[in-house]
């Protein structure tokens, strides 16, 4: 077969409603399978597009992220979560009298702080990983917060 | 009495722990890692604090999130559970720190009496019966050959900071001596961090039993008897029973008093076990465990009480709700720890439990955090299971040990069930003709 | 002893039979519908013979086919269970007749004491204390109206042959009398093939307290202390405990010898129960059964004591294996039946087992034939599991029961779980401050 | 085969309710499948032939058989059992010295005899319910049965 009339087959095959097609010559074989033929085995994989589902965070977390977790989230197309790389307790600004860190809306760069993560007394400044945008932010100020929490939902910008 | 407990630890010990706060109406806090999200002991607790991922390191034994987290929970107590950070003084510490009762021994006694040998100095010196050995630990190989020439041979060298079989060689002749305490203290810097190691005779054919007390701190020490650990494999225990069936009224008493005596003279506080070997006429003392076992659970049948809530009760302040007068041994009781391993191999065997069928009945107690779906993480211990009967006799309780093994199903993973029915129909084992070794020699092949 | 028992029954007492059996070295034989294929009575014993369709009148209760069974399998003694075939003189004779020993009372005794009326006169000319009333059952409806009189009312009617509430009426009343006579007598004749109506003064606010029995052939008699069955839903019972909470040492000891007496007046052999009502000062002698109770693990918790093993020594010819002086309770014990219904409605609520979690670790006890992925028939009684816990004290037993009421998960059916965790919290059950008409009244609405 | 001809087969499998077709030659090999053949591994459902696979006995024993018990039997098609309706023991002939009722091949009618099924001491004859051929006899002489036990595999001849 050339390459024009497999093209040809290939945007042929693509129109139509099947989802999986096999052929061999010599011998003849040909597989035709719609995607009818695919359901109970595997509805998962069949989701329309892939969502990336976990969180960025700082440190080796996502690694850690289990396959489980990813499906309980419904995070946007997009969007990540930066997550608490500890225990500790929440707090938006440096001093009670201070602006916070970060708003919704802002853009920060990476590097810069977005939090204080206190933890035994000692101040933890958590920062970006990657350029983002503050989407939402997912904890109260003075919030005690647990390894893996979810702290804010931002939009990568690299 | 408390009114939050955060128990720093995981699996069937965490659960049995928010057992006995539940039973006392005491709220309980459980800490996991992200790979125990879906476990036992989350579900049952009121509340759950996420400490880290699976790795141990890193969540359970991560000091600065579970300190963190017991800060955040707003606890008054700290259960350890066993392993983890039940026997690490500067865990205990940083909870006095933080205002929280730690539910164990005081970090001074816990630290001083993590030196085995200088723990067997001391009680020799009181005239506890100590297995012959240096005094202390021993620093260099010529102190070593001549010490060792004096006690005679076999001897054992064993890690002054270590536990578990590691750092620990038989030497059966002056010429295997010195290539055998420098491998010992590898191991041992590998294992504990610390490197020092003693001498001990060693004892061919020992019986391990250990008794179990616990104090409050009005001076009150009392015994629950003693545990026949004999049947282990590797150093590990497998299986404990209460009473021991190889001591005679005379000495099983002798051992009880010792144990007792021990304890005062170490200044013991809360539950705490002494191990002894036995070599069919007289006992040694060994070393102490600053913390509940495994195996109370045995004791606690054989005897009708409850060591968890006792422990938290003492730590409370409150005076031991028994006298001795009152504890006698009631049935014989049997423990199997259930392991998810290949029986054959003993190679752990993650996965997760399609099927699962307890057994139940008269006389049975399991202690699991294991349901029907439950994930076995590759992460952690592989017991899953303990698996207690008791019987108005041994013979009753072996005839009901087997008939529970016969009846537990547990689908998805491999366990030591099957290898426990083999054991349990040993003629020795049957005959309690054996010793420490005899797992190792019969079923492994080892000398 | 036995080489090989047939147990004749199903569910949880199956299981529970086969366990002690298989502690003994006896050989088990099961026997099942077609619906029960695949239950855990099948799987647990040695082998297994399909009776019949899922129907109990043709299978459990098929004379023919069980007798053929017992003849088929080569078995030499037959357990009945509670239920079914359990107190069928009939189905001991032909066991007689097979050559086999039936594990419970004499065809003879069982059929005597099927009589309530007549035990009841028996009993009151030995001077056993029972609830006035008619000697022996009334035929004709003037002298109902005479009796009635006499006893003055309110009156209870009961069927001379039944159980379980049916043929059963309060009369408050004369005017009301004649109507509930016959009512009674068409329900007595409807449950029990026999119409046979006997007269009770009834009382107002009694307790149910039972007394467990166990006799040899040798005239050994003993009691294993007394169970509290109050708790009772249109009298069926729900909860048990003992010892009772409303019982003084005095009018425990004094009801314990009382049962040992009537036991030995009626010439009763292997294990009964005698029942009575307590009315806050005196108690009075109701009925026997003469089979193993639903509720004998109360007892067994109680006391230390196996006594499906005790009837099964008994049977086959040996002493009772502890004297009376030997019995002392130990613990507080407290059962919960948990059936397979909807805890708002009580209808039954067969389906799959899909999630399980049983409760377990110190003083907990779980009878059951129910694993992951278990079918509950609608063909049977929907007791699924029974769960029975021991405390130091009435309140830690409760506490502990609470506990495991938590913890139990039974997906797929609905269960009477949440219903014990509503009574267990009532002020009245806390304080004992209840009778057997507190269920009904409380939950159901009913007077 | 040539391009056009394989198109055309395709549009001809796209259009059917075919949801898998597999075509092999030389050694002519057809599959076709359509979308019911993959629900949910529904295999007793959609079998092709509804095979009776209830024994046929007497008494009220056919709407008893569960579900369950359909799929671990594996009987050929026309063939039916003839089970047990009690415990008993079995026996071919009425009497040791005289010759069994029924031998695999034979032919029965409607109320023959086919054995004697001997419960507490009553010898119990059991009947053809429908005219059958003996294909199998599945016990053997004075073997104790239960309930529900294959007895006789036969082929119904109405």
């Amino acid at each position: 077969m050339d390459l024009k009339s497999l093209k040809d087959l290939m945007r042929f095959v693509e129109k139509s409603q099947f989802v999986e097609f096999e052929y061999k010559d010599d011998e003849m074989h040909i597989v035709l399978k719609k995607k009818e033929a695919f359901v109970a085995d595997s509805i998962v994989t069949q989701a329309p597009q892939p969502v990336v589902l976990e969180a960025n965070v700082p440190q080796q977390q996502v690694k850690e992220t289990k396959e489980e977790e990813k499906k309980e989230e419904k995070v946007e197309e997009g969007l990540v979560e930066i997550r608490s790389p500890m225990v500790a307790t929440f707090y938006r600004a440096p001093s009670p009298t201070s602006p916070p860190y970060v708003e919704v809306g802002d853009e920060v760069k990476k590097g810069d702080v977005l939090c204080i993560l206190e933890a035994m007394k000692i101040m933890n400044e958590l920062e970006a990983e990657f350029p983002c945008r503050i989407e939402k932010i997912l904890v109260e100020n003075g919030q005690k917060v647990e390894y893996d929490q979810p702290l804010f939902l931002v939009k990568r910008l690299d | 009495m408390f009114k939050k407990i955060l128990i720093a630890n995981r699996g069937e010990i965490a659960v049995r722990v928010i057992r006995a706060c539940k039973e006392l109406g005491i709220k309980t806090v459980a800490v996991y890692s992200t790979e125990d999200r879906e476990s036992m002991h989350v579900k049952l607790a009121d509340e759950a604090i996420c400490i880290g991922p699976p790795e141990a390191k890193k969540s359970y034994l991560n000091l600065f999130n579970v300190a963190q987290a017991i800060a955040n929970s707003g606890c008054d107590a700290v259960h350890p559970g066993y392993g983890f950070l039940s026997e690490n003084p500067n865990f205990v510490r940083i909870c006095d720190d933080l205002g929280v009762k730690f539910i164990g021994p005081d970090a001074e006694t816990m630290e001083r009496l993590a030196d085995k040998a200088k723990v067997k100095a001391i009680l020799d010196e009181n005239g506890i019966p100590t297995v012959p050995g240096s005094r202390g630990s021993v620093d260099d190989e010529d102190s070593l050959i001549r010490v060792a020439k004096k006690i005679g041979y076999p001897i054992l060298l064993k890690a002054a900071w270590g536990g578990g079989g590691k750092g620990m060689r038989v030497v059966r002749s002056e010429n295997e001596l010195i290539d055998a305490f420098r491998a010992a203290k590898l191991e041992a810097k590998a294992s504990f961090g610390r490197d020092d190691i003693y001498v001990e005779k060693f004892i061919e054919h020992p019986r391990h039993i250990e008794v179990q007390i616990i104090a409050d701190e009005f001076g009150n020490v009392v015994h629950i008897g003693e545990r026949d650990c004999t049947l282990q494999r590797r150093h590990q225990k497998l299986l404990e029973e209460s009473p021991s069936p190889v001591l005679k009224e005379y000495t099983r008493k002798k051992l009880h008093h010792t144990a007792v005596e021990a304890a005062k003279v170490l200044g013991y506080k809360n539950a705490g076990t002494l191990e002894f070997l036995f070599d069919g006429e007289d006992f040694y003392f060994i070393e102490i465990n600053t913390r509940i076992q495994v195996e109370h659970p045995v004791s606690e049948m054989c005897y009708g009480v409850d060591l968890i809530k006792e422990q938290i009760r003492v730590s409370a302040g409150e005076e031991l709700s028994f006298m001795q007068s009152a504890l006698e041994p009631q049935f014989h009781v049997i423990e199997c720890r259930i392991n998810a391993e290949d029986p054959e191999r003993f190679y752990p065997s993650p996965g997760t439990v399609k099927g699962l069928y307890i057994p139940g009945g008269p006389g049975v107690r399991v202690d699991t955090a294991v349901a029907c779906g439950s994930k076995i993480s590759p992460y952690y211990d592989s017991m899953i299971a303990k698996l207690i009967v008791r019987g108005g006799s041994r013979e009753e309780a072996r005839k009901r040990m087997l008939r529970c093994l016969d009846e537990f199903v547990i689908e998805g993973v491999k366990t030591t069930v099957p290898f426990f029915k083999k054991i349990l129909t040993t003629e020795e084992f049957i005959n309690n003709n054996y010793d420490t070794n005899f797992i190792d020699k019969r079923f492994l092949g080892r000398g």
